[in-house]
């Protein structure tokens, strides 16, 4: 082992040493703001301000007395509310940074509510901000708020630990529109170039509670053209249009026999929805085939549901039913607000794409003049787990 | 020789394979979304040719010189100064463009995982561990591929099926909207990529069952356009038309994945595990590069070059582009034609070349006869 | 201990003597074989008839009544077979002595192997004993093809060495190669094999263990009917055994001696907890501190409110924290057994306790650092444990410096190290890398033994003469092996 | 700041020179060469790249050559 060797080996581990202890990208969690919800919003002067909800975690216990709570049994995280403006939404955020003490981490961001005023000016740059940030996931969900994103934010919900949880519950349950932030520029960048996002409401607080103890909940949908709101629809066309944008995964559906009384409710299984598009003669066609397969929930009326025949005839109402609420969607989306929502454009760009190029750039005006046919099928599949109505006296139900 | 090492023919294809897929998966997609659209899962199709005409061009002259590199025979092919001369162009290739797939590797580590960490620590560690692998000569080198590639192809996979959840098949159609035309433009960016084939006649010496060499050549180009093709298919269901817009739709798709709410951002998990198929490429291009820089200087070792060669490496690597605007400019551009025309070109005028000398020497030889 | 001289006289008239070590010799038998048929029953009839010297043979075949009778004619042989044990018996006029193989060493009786347990399979184990050893293992390969080749390795200690192979299986370039390793050793002397291990590894630098050490026989019979060498000294239980790969020494016996399914479901296991006590630190650094976005949100809050009165940061915590349980680990090993419980019911109660209550650890990290130890004790081979264990240590350094990449990084520095890793020739990472997908029965899955109709080949890529009949698996072979393997197949 | 840069790039130099120097065989006379001149080429142009980071690249010089064929790509 000559000199030259020893030498080399006590450079080699003093420059690793060295590079050891350049410590670029770490950061300790502690030194970490978690956004879990970011609202944006737009002020009067035009300048953005974001609202960003955040979780700081508390050691139980709180203090240095830790007796007994070492194991960390329970942990609470206190959420806060912090915002900051600027012209852009990166300028909000370097001044909310300086409000902080920690770095803000992107990485769990949950939800995106956009306010109703930065919504109506467009909402285009924020989304490319959001993606074009490697820590924020595509797969957060994108909402629009009735009022102010803040308002929303602030809310101190009495079930989940954040609101930003709360919107991500509901929109991950999808009852209504879920959107996620990827879907959103999808929708965007598609060749209707429309866009819907589920808008939410606050809840008033019950009798008794603060008026931040509630929530914001799912209730309308934004419709967007460009990247800006034009207006919005309430829960029960939303409905519709889930069906329209085969997306529709929960349904209570309640109907009433011809010459009954009492109410029917079937609740969706499974459903489908198909497009089959046409073309003839310079004339725009869409077939929307819907299969839907329900059970029924609840039987209001004096039938003994195990007959066939009455089947037949609730199958017969679901349908209707189900007609009628893509028929209102259609009335009010396609023919008041004109607005693409249902990606028909991609529909016709597929099976006729020379068509469709020709008339690429007057599609808005074209989309509202296509014909529509619904043909609705219905299945009942169980009648649940009775057979005869129950409260029922046996000579009062009908076979 | 100077590498006494074997490897097997499977050795072979399956260290070309990380070779070719680990950087095509990064901007590739995005590159031939841009030009193909829908279509761009049938690009990898038209790129693969090249690969099969490349592998085909390098088995050829291996029966030619079955003992020798390319470094060597084109001296044999050209004579010795035009040889040199080729043999340089090939060696400056080598270094400029593992330059280019160094800074590519380091552009999207420090771009998406570690934006202080200076780009030059990420990519010397990275030449720092493949040199040792390089100066253990080809059979590690080959070893090392059958760990990792095993791993990376189920990692693909896995992904894949994480992510059917998400796909949309309809992103797929209309299919050929306007002929063949977008997806064969589409193939000129990865058909650079297959030209990296020609790297198998730096190894084709060292395969000890050589009838197989060519079998398993065409085997790994068939795996490389397969695995493109499907990421392609993956990222266009997933992200449809706006994968273009990402710089590196794969990566972007693999952030989506959600199962469960516990199985998401798995994304640094997958840089990891990608990170050593891409120690494999470097390092064959590595070994290619310094080998060949040996055979060309007529040394008896090639182990005291590695490292020297791994330092100028960093700097071709850093200097290769001022800034990743410029880097995916020039393989959107030029590098197309670049690689293919080195790749692809030289070597097949090597071996009409030698073709037509073997015929003369030939008839010369009957003629004396 | 002392050398005896006992000069006596055959039949009352040849001069002899007796030579021996007191307490190496049995001198019970000498007394009763060798010192009373020769002075006394000789003197009667056989005198009378003849004053001439008593002819050897005669004594050699009719009185001395030991069975081991071996001649010596130098000095130095003489010494040899004197220090051996053997009392060497020198007779006036006579050119040649006679050592007696009646020595008498102090004996361990065959225990269980405490280092290798097992639930089912035999509980013997290999004792000080060189002779014991050997016995042990001519009674399980009844074959006159095991072989035994026997040395001296030791200037002062001349510790007798016994390479044992079983012909017709081994690559005979493998026992020249292991003889001449072992012919190259110089040294005063050697205590235990592990001297051997560090003389004739392949590569000194590896803190990888390139042979396997065992102290039970059936593992060592396994192993030559592989085709293994197997080292044997005089003065350790411990056997050793070439060549190795890598995952030869993640096996147990009893992956043999249970059902197979149940041997590769705790096969995947071992592999799954191998990564775990490498990583599992190193990924907790590195993920807390670099890919936070990893973690679910629920999970990242209660770890950062565990960490939130902890001064140190992830990285030096966890790396105090893998000290202390080395420390413990090596305390509790090194101790009495009495007083070894004592340290690990301290050690929970400091570590698991103490230390996350005074705000020095977080209980996480005790979670992931009493993980680790768990799994470093899954892998059966204590000398491959360790080196995996040590290995952590810049693993977690590198996780803290780059992260989930660092972490990486380092796992492809091992993994060119252990590609270039040889073991007598046969690659460290066979059979997965050169690949030999017949061999993957026997390393993905535990295939049933009628199915395991091959034995590992380890072969030097090289040899083409070890494919010829001899290394190829022969269902007359080892009988318990491939007897099943005609009816399964 | 960038003479500490340059002062890095040497001590990298030096750590490859000390580590590969007593490796070569004494006999190796032309490997000796050839390494210590690669070496130096690479610390020439490593020195030249930080004091001019702008300083024009392979990739430009690829550029200019292949600029006909490369524009056809361009959109």
């Amino acid at each position: 082992m000559s000199i030259v060797q020893k030498a080399a080996k006590i450079l080699f581990v003093s420059v690793h040493l060295i590079l050891l202890s350049g410590c670029w990208d770490r950061t300790e969690v502690n030194d970490l703001a978690l956004i879990v919800g970011l609202g944006i919003d737009q002020k009067k002067d035009g300048k953005i301000m974001l609202t960003a909800e955040l979780i700081v975690p508390q050691a139980v216990g709180g203090g240095g007395q830790m007796m007994g709570g070492g194991g960390g049994s329970g942990v609470s995280g206190q959420t806060v509310v912090r915002s900051g403006t600027g012209t852009t939404v990166a300028d909000a955020i370097s001044n909310l940074q300086e409000k902080l003490s920690r770095r803000v981490f992107w990485g769990h961001t949950k939800v995106v509510v956009f306010g109703e005023k930065a919504a109506k000016a467009g909402i285009r740059q924020h989304l490319d901000f959001l993606s074009r940030n490697p820590q924020i996931r595509l797969r957060s969900n994108v909402l629009v708020s009735k009022g102010t994103a803040k308002s929303v934010l602030e809310l101190l919900p009495p079930i989940e630990q954040s609101s930003a949880e709360v919107l991500r519950e509901l929109s991950e349950s999808q009852l209504l529109l879920r959107v996620t932030i990827k879907e959103a520029m999808q929708m965007l960048s598609s060749d209707a170039d429309v866009a819907a996002l589920p808008m939410v409401k606050i809840l008033p607080p019950e009798k008794g509670k603060k008026d931040l103890q509630t929530i914001a909940f799912i209730q309308r949908t934004a419709i967007f053209k460009k990247d800006k709101m034009i207006g919005d629809i309430d829960d029960k066309l939303t409905r519709g249009v889930l069906w329209l944008r085969n997306e529709i995964k929960r349904a209570n559906v309640t109907v009433t026999l011809k010459g009954e009384k009492g109410n029917i409710t079937a609740t969706l299984i499974r459903a489908h929805t198909e497009f089959i598009p046409k073309y003839e003669k310079g004339k725009w066609k869409m077939i929307v085939k819907v299969t839907a397969e329900d059970d029924i929930i609840l039987n209001g009326t004096k039938l003994d549901l195990l007959n066939p025949k009455y089947t037949k005839m609730i199958e017969k109402e679901l349908e209707n039913e189900t007609n009628k609420r893509i028929r209102a969607a259609l009335k009010t989306v396609q023919k008041e607000m004109k607005a693409d929502i249902f990606d028909f454009a991609d529909i016709f760009h597929r099976k006729y794409p020379r068509e469709w190029n020709q008339v690429k750039n007057r599609w808005e005006q074209i989309f509202p003049t296509v014909e529509v046919i619904v043909e609705t099928k219905a299945y009942v599949r169980r009648p649940g787990v009775n057979t005869a109505p129950q409260g029922l006296p046996e000579q009062e139900v009908k076979q | 020789m100077i590498e006494k090492g074997k490897i097997s023919a499977m050795q072979m294809g399956i260290m070309m394979y990380p070779t070719i897929t680990a950087t095509a998966i990064l901007l590739v997609p995005a590159i031939t979304a841009r030009y193909a659209k829908q279509d761009m899962w049938l690009s990898p199709f038209w790129a693969s040719l090249i690969g099969f005409l490349t592998v085909y061009i390098a088995v050829q002259l291996h029966h030619l010189y079955p003992q020798k590199t390319l470094i060597e025979y084109s001296e044999d092919i050209l004579g010795k100064f035009l040889g040199k001369a080729v043999g340089f162009i090939f060696l400056f290739f080598y270094l400029h463009a593992n330059g280019i797939i160094i800074r590519e590797y380091g552009e999207f580590v420090v771009g998406n995982f570690l934006s202080h960490t200076p780009l030059v620590v990420v990519m010397g560690s990275m030449i720092l561990v493949c040199s040792f692998a390089v100066r253990s000569g080809v059979e590690v080198i080959g070893r090392l591929a059958e760990v990792i590639v095993p791993v990376v192809i189920i990692l693909i996979l896995a992904n894949i099926i994480l992510l059917i959840p998400d796909m949309k098949v309809e992103n797929m159609f209309p299919i050929m909207e306007k002929g063949i035309m977008p997806s064969l433009m589409g193939a000129i960016i990865p058909q650079g990529w297959f030209t990296e084939f020609l790297l198998i006649a730096f190894l084709l010496p060292y395969v000890d069952d050589r009838n197989k060499g060519k079998k398993w050549g065409m085997i790994s180009v068939t795996a490389v356009m397969l695995t493109l093709s499907l990421i392609n298919i993956a990222v266009l269901f997933v992200l449809g038309g706006i994968t273009s817009r990402f710089l590196y739709p794969a990566f972007s798709a693999v952030r989506y994945v959600s199962i469960a709410d516990f199985l998401e951002h798995i994304e640094a998990i997958v840089m990891a595990l990608w990170v050593a198929g891409v120690f494999v490429k470097i390092a064959v291009f590595y070994y290619a590069l310094v080998l060949g820089t040996a055979q060309w200087l007529n040394l008896s070792d090639y182990r005291p070059i590695t490292f020297p060669i791994g330092f100028l490496l960093l700097l071709f690597a850093v200097w290769s582009a001022p800034n990743l605007i410029e880097l995916i400019h020039f393989l959107g551009s030029s590098s197309p034609f670049y690689r293919i025309s080195i790749q692809t070109g030289i070597p097949l005028i090597l071996l009409f070349i030698a073709k037509w000398r073997r015929k003369t020497n030939n008839q010369k030889l009957t003629q004396q006869g | 201990m002392d050398v005896v001289f006992r000069p006596f006289k055959i039949g009352g008239k040849t001069k002899a003597a007796l030579i021996y070590i007191d307490g190496l010799a049995n001198i019970e038998e000498i007394d009763a074989s060798v010192l009373i048929p020769l002075m006394k029953e000789n003197n009667a009839k056989e005198n009378e008839n003849t004053d001439q010297l008593i002819p050897v043979y005669h004594i050699l075949e009719q009185k001395l009544t030991v069975s081991k009778v071996e001649k010596v004619q130098t000095i130095t042989a003489c010494i040899e077979h004197i220090s051996d044990g053997n009392p060497v018996l020198l007779i006036d006029q006579q050119s040649e002595g006679f050592a007696l193989g009646l020595s008498n060493w102090e004996k361990r009786s065959i225990e269980e192997p405490t280092g290798e347990s097992v639930i089912r399979g035999p509980r013997e184990g290999f004792t000080e004993s060189l002779g014991t050893n050997l016995s042990l293992l001519r009674r399980k390969i009844r074959s006159p093809q095991l072989k035994m080749k026997s040395m001296k390795i030791g200037e002062y200690t001349q510790t007798e060495v016994v390479i044992s192979y079983i012909e017709g299986i081994v690559d005979q370039a493998l026992i020249r190669e292991v003889e001449s390793r072992l012919n190259r050793i110089k040294v005063d002397g050697i205590l235990e094999t592990s001297y051997i291990e560090e003389f004739i590894e392949d590569n000194p630098y590896s803190p990888f263990p390139q042979v396997l050490d065992t102290e039970r026989p059936d593992i060592v019979v396994a192993s030559l009917l592989e085709g293994r060498v197997a080292i044997l000294q005089d003065g350790t239980p411990f056997a050793l055994i070439v060549p190795v790969s890598f995952y030869s020494l993640l096996q147990s016996s009893e992956d043999y001696y249970q059902r197979f399914l149940i041997s590769t479901v705790i096969r995947w296991l071992r592999y799954i907890f191998l990564l775990i006590s490498l990583l599992l630190p190193s990924l907790y650094v590195a993920i807390l501190t670099f890919h936070q976005e990893m973690i679910p949100t629920t999970l990242l809050i209660s770890i950062a409110a565990s960490r939130e009165m902890i001064p140190f940061p992830a990285l030096v915590e966890a790396l105090l924290m893998e000290v202390v349980f080395e420390a413990l680990r090596e305390a509790g090993l090194r101790l009495p057994k009495q007083a070894g419980a004592a340290v690990s019911i301290v050690g929970a109660l400091v570590i698991g306790q103490a230390a996350v209550q005074a705000g020095l650890a977080s209980s996480p990290l005790i979670m992931v650092v009493a993980l680790t130890g768990i799994a470093s004790f899954t892998i059966p081979r204590y000398t491959t444990g360790i080196a995996l264990r040590m290995l952590r240590f810049p693993m977690i350094l590198l996780a803290g410096t780059l992260g989930l990449l660092g972490i990486m990084l380092g796992l492809l520095m091992i993994l060119t190290h252990m590609a270039t890793l040889r073991s007598f020739g046969v690659p460290y990472l066979s059979p997965m890398a050169p690949m030999q997908v017949r061999e993957m029965k026997d390393v993905l899955i535990r295939a049933p033994w009628w199915k395991l109709n091959t034995r590992p080949r380890l072969t030097r890529t090289d040899n083409i003469q070890r494919q010829g009949s001899d290394q190829k698996p022969d269902p007359d072979y080892g009988n318990d092996k491939t007897s099943k393997g005609k009816g399964g197949s | 700041m960038k003479a500490g840069v340059i002062l890095g790039t040497l001590v990298l130099v030096a750590l490859i020179f000390l580590y590969e120097w007593p490796r070569i065989n004494r006999t190796q006379k032309k490997e000796k060469v050839v390494f210590i001149v690669l070496l130096s080429l690479g610390t020439i142009l490593a020195i030249m790249l930080i004091l001019n980071p702008d300083l024009p690249g392979p990739t430009q010089m690829i550029e200019y050559i292949y600029k006909p064929l490369g524009r056809m790509l361009e959109k």
